[in-house]
């Protein structure tokens, strides 16, 4: 393999000749590798985020007929760097009676759960942190992680509102994870294998054509996981002050939303690894660095749908959210997988041009199924009526009646 | 001192100040977090046993539903119990000695048993494969009624939870 | 390596604190959770034995042990859980102490 | 322990200490000029009353409950899952009728009205 197929790959073997000839032992040389390549991932990830949030801002500007940021550097690229040289000498305010290991822990936490997903996650054929054995289940482990963080902002602040705030988070969270789980297990069954790079390997056929109902379920979950439009209705904010991250400020708040941005984007890896089949393309088999090419070029894309989401659709209040995962999603994720698991099993040994057509209809079938179902609940339900309630006044006797007299006493 | 062995000392002390920790701290909330802790260095004892499936089912199952779900309970029991005051029984010195005794009899019987020190065997290739565990799983010969039954289990929890759990239209 | 008895001893430490636990505390939530310790150390026991003793490619005993351990751990803090709250809105108490309506 | 958990263990290491290291450097570089009224707790402006406790509702016992047995049910799915390929056709039906099962819980709940948040 020359290096020109495989920069990734002839660095590192260079780097380990090197380091076994200044006399290392094979152990200490791969430690030492280790370390470098968490290093760079991680801080790569890091790094990734200052550009994020500006291609964000700028989008969503952008379909907001504005702007976005302008002023620093061309097109404002160096805005972020604007925003970090801020946060980083602003005050710390920590509040009375804060417990200060959970409080203090919880946004160091937040950010760690999501870059420890990095690890596991496969750019090409080589170019991966570690090929875990059961890397999808260590991902879903990692989530919850990230939840006790928020449990730990929320009860370490002293606060009700944080805590009520981290509640709900947590509720969502954990509600969603079924479906998601769930959809999971059909990428699972197809490659026979929890690792990663063997889901990604064994695409041949991209799951999303085999399974769209699964893909679209992990789409929308993973978007409630990570707590985006249109599921932030826990920390809205534009509405409230914020959620379960009230009482935190300067850096350690801006954690709390590197993190948030930063899950957005990782999530958008996982699509593609789990459904778009990662690194395969065209011409991967003889120059593998490709891969990371298409790799970054079809999570973007999924990152852009996920943007114009956020952009676009309005806000779920949290009875519909409830409602939408327990009694639609996780429904209609257990059907997936029961569909999908009978039909290939009926239908093993016949080609491809037969199999994908009858999982497509099979699919189609089964959301138009869910989608007369959930029409016609909605038709027969009885509507609540959306008033204000008649508030108390706090004179009674001065206040102005309308209807009597046309106002004059 | 092997790594491995440096490494086992290092996670079973904090599983064992974690649990400790559970078991003394007057605030329940702590006390969770500290079993939240004390679970998550079980994990870790678990991957330094090559298991490896398990390692990461204990984070998602325990640290991630039970905790939680004790977090939860613990939320909505709050406030009648004082924290400040002592959190153990009057007869705890009692319990003590019984633990005590305990943990020094298991220790004596287990030191009789003649392979109390054996080494672990080198790993073989297939040992660990999740494939044939579901093919186990799943097959009349193996572990099928152990499969149905937990499935049986689980949803009579969910049931009998629900049912003592939600309040009662009407009152 | 890591003798077996390293392990053992651990589970046993584990297991002991955690009925401690169960048998001082006074908070049935706190009870509960020493309970969690107590199904930890036998898993701990239940995947050493298969690591160091019957490590074969066909016997999944072990596996199949701890898995149902894990259902059986989450039924019991469902079922635990949702007893203690139900108690806790009839009677606005979470001590085991107080529970004491089935006494003779 | 595989090599791999070798790396996750100092990938996690590194993932905790980047964020670490810029929190406590911004802490350096930040002011420090606490008072009493900038510490206390943000409540709309009006002095917290009573402690840091309010009620909540069974309905998220609920759904950690749901969640909780669902997450159980995945654990033993995984196998099932991981082994599909080579499973005869009578253990994917073994497979389904679990799923199955734990579905008429979930109807359960959804019958007594436990999935709707009040």
């Amino acid at each position: 393999m020359t290096f020109w197929q495989d920069p990734y790959a002839a660095a590192v073997e260079w780097l380990r000749n090197l380091l076994i000839g200044w006399g290392l032992t094979v152990e200490a040389a791969q430690l030492i590798l280790y370390l470098a390549g968490g290093i760079v991932l991680a801080g790569g990830s890091l790094a990734l985020v200052i550009f994020l949030i500006w291609a964000e801002r700028k989008i969503i500007g952008r379909v907001q007929d504005r702007l976005g940021p302008n002023r620093v550097g061309p097109w404002g690229i160096f805005q972020t760097f604007a925003d970090i040289l801020k946060i980083f000498t602003k005050e710390y305010i920590t509040p009375n009676g804060v417990d200060r290991v959970p409080y203090n822990l919880a946004p160091v936490l937040a950010v760690a759960a999501v870059i420890m997903i990095w690890a596991v996650v496969p750019f090409t054929v080589t170019l991966y942190g570690a090929d875990l054995s059961v890397g999808l289940i260590y991902v879903m482990a990692v989530g919850a992680i990230g939840e006790m963080g928020i449990v730990m902002a929320g009860w370490g602040s002293n606060n009700k509102f944080a805590l009520l705030g981290a509640f709900r988070a947590v509720a969502q969270m954990v509600s969603y994870e079924i479906p998601m789980v769930i959809a999971l297990l059909i990428p699972v069954m197809m490659a026979g294998s929890l690792s990663l790079g063997a889901i990604t390997a064994s695409q041949a056929v991209w799951n999303i054509l085999i399974a769209p109902l699964a893909a679209l379920i992990f789409f929308i979950t993973s978007v409630a996981e990570v707590g985006r439009a249109p599921f932030d209705l826990v920390e809205a904010e534009s509405e409230l002050v914020a959620g379960f991250n009230i009482e935190y400020s300067g850096l350690k708040f801006g954690f709390f939303f590197v993190g948030d941005f930063l899950h957005a984007f990782t999530i958008a890896m996982l699509f593609t690894v789990f459904f778009l089949g990662g690194w395969r393309g065209p011409f991967v088999d003889q120059v593998p660095i490709l891969g990371a090419v298409y790799f970054f070029i079809k999570t973007s894309l999924v990152y852009l749908v996920n943007i114009l989401m956020r952009a676009a659709l309005p806000r779920f209040r949290i009875d519909q959210m409830m409602d939408f995962n327990w009694k639609y999603l996780t429904p209609l994720s257990l059907s997936v997988l029961v569909v999908t698991a009978l039909a290939d099993k009926l239908t093993l040994g016949l080609s491809a041009w037969v199999r994908i057509p009858v999982f497509l209809g099979l699919n189609g079938l089964l959301f138009l199924a869910a989608s007369v179902m959930v029409n016609r609940r909605a038709i027969n339900r009885p509507r609540a009526e959306v008033v204000s309630r008649p508030r108390p006044l706090a004179r009674p006797e001065t206040a102005v009646q309308p209807e009597t007299n046309g106002g004059v006493s | 001192m092997s790594t491995a062995q440096i490494l086992f000392l290092i996670f079973s002390a904090v599983v064992v100040a974690a649990a400790v920790m559970v078991v003394l701290s007057r605030r329940i909330m702590r006390a969770a977090l500290w079993l939240v802790l004390a679970l998550f260095g079980v994990a870790l004892i678990f991957a330094l046993l090559d298991a490896s499936f398990f390692a990461v089912v204990q984070v998602l199952v325990y640290v991630g539903a039970i905790a939680t779900l004790l977090i939860f309970a613990i939320m909505l029991t709050r406030g009648v119990m004082d924290d400040s005051k002592a959190q153990l029984n009057r007869g705890w010195p009692f319990a003590l000695l019984v633990c005590l005794g305990l943990f020094g009899g298991l220790v004596y019987i287990l030191s009789q048993w003649n392979r109390f020190n054996s080494a672990a065997p080198a790993l073989p290739q297939d040992a660990y494969d999740l494939t044939l565990f579901g093919l186990a799983l799943t097959s009349p010969d193996g572990y099928l009624v152990a499969f149905e039954a937990a499935s049986v289990l689980l949803l009579a929890a969910m049931v009998g939870a629900i049912y003592l759990a939600l309040e009662k239209r009407g009152n | 390596m890591i003798p077996l008895s390293w392990y053992l001893i651990l589970a046993a430490l584990l297991f002991c604190i955690g009925l401690f636990g169960v048998l001082a505390r006074k908070n049935s939530v706190a009870v509960l959770m020493s309970v969690e310790l107590m199904l930890n150390a036998v898993n701990i026991n239940l995947l050493a034995f298969w690591r160091y003793l019957y490590l074969t490619s066909t016997a999944y005993n072990g596996f199949v042990f701890v898995v149902v351990l894990f259902a059986v751990a989450a039924a019991e803090t469902a079922v635990g859980l949702a007893i203690i709250i139900s108690a806790y809105r009839s009677r606005k108490t979470v001590a085991a102490e107080d529970f004491t309506a089935l006494q003779g | 322990m595989p090599s791999e958990w070798i790396y996750i263990g100092i990938f996690s290491l590194i993932a905790l200490a980047l964020p670490a290291a810029a929190i406590l450097m911004a802490g350096v570089l930040g002011p420090k000029k606490p008072n009493p009224i900038k510490n206390s707790t943000y409540e709309c402006g009006i002095e917290t009353t009573g402690e840091t406790w309010v009620q909540f509702r069974p309905q998220y016992y609920i759904f950690g409950l749901l969640f909780l047995i669902f997450d159980v049910e995945t654990v033993f799915l995984f196998p099932w899952a991981v082994g599909y390929r080579v499973l005869p056709l009578f253990a994917v039906i073994e497979g389904i009728v679990f799923i199955l099962i734990l579905l008429g819980g979930l109807l359960y709940a959804w019958r007594v009205g436990a999935l709707s948040w009040q």
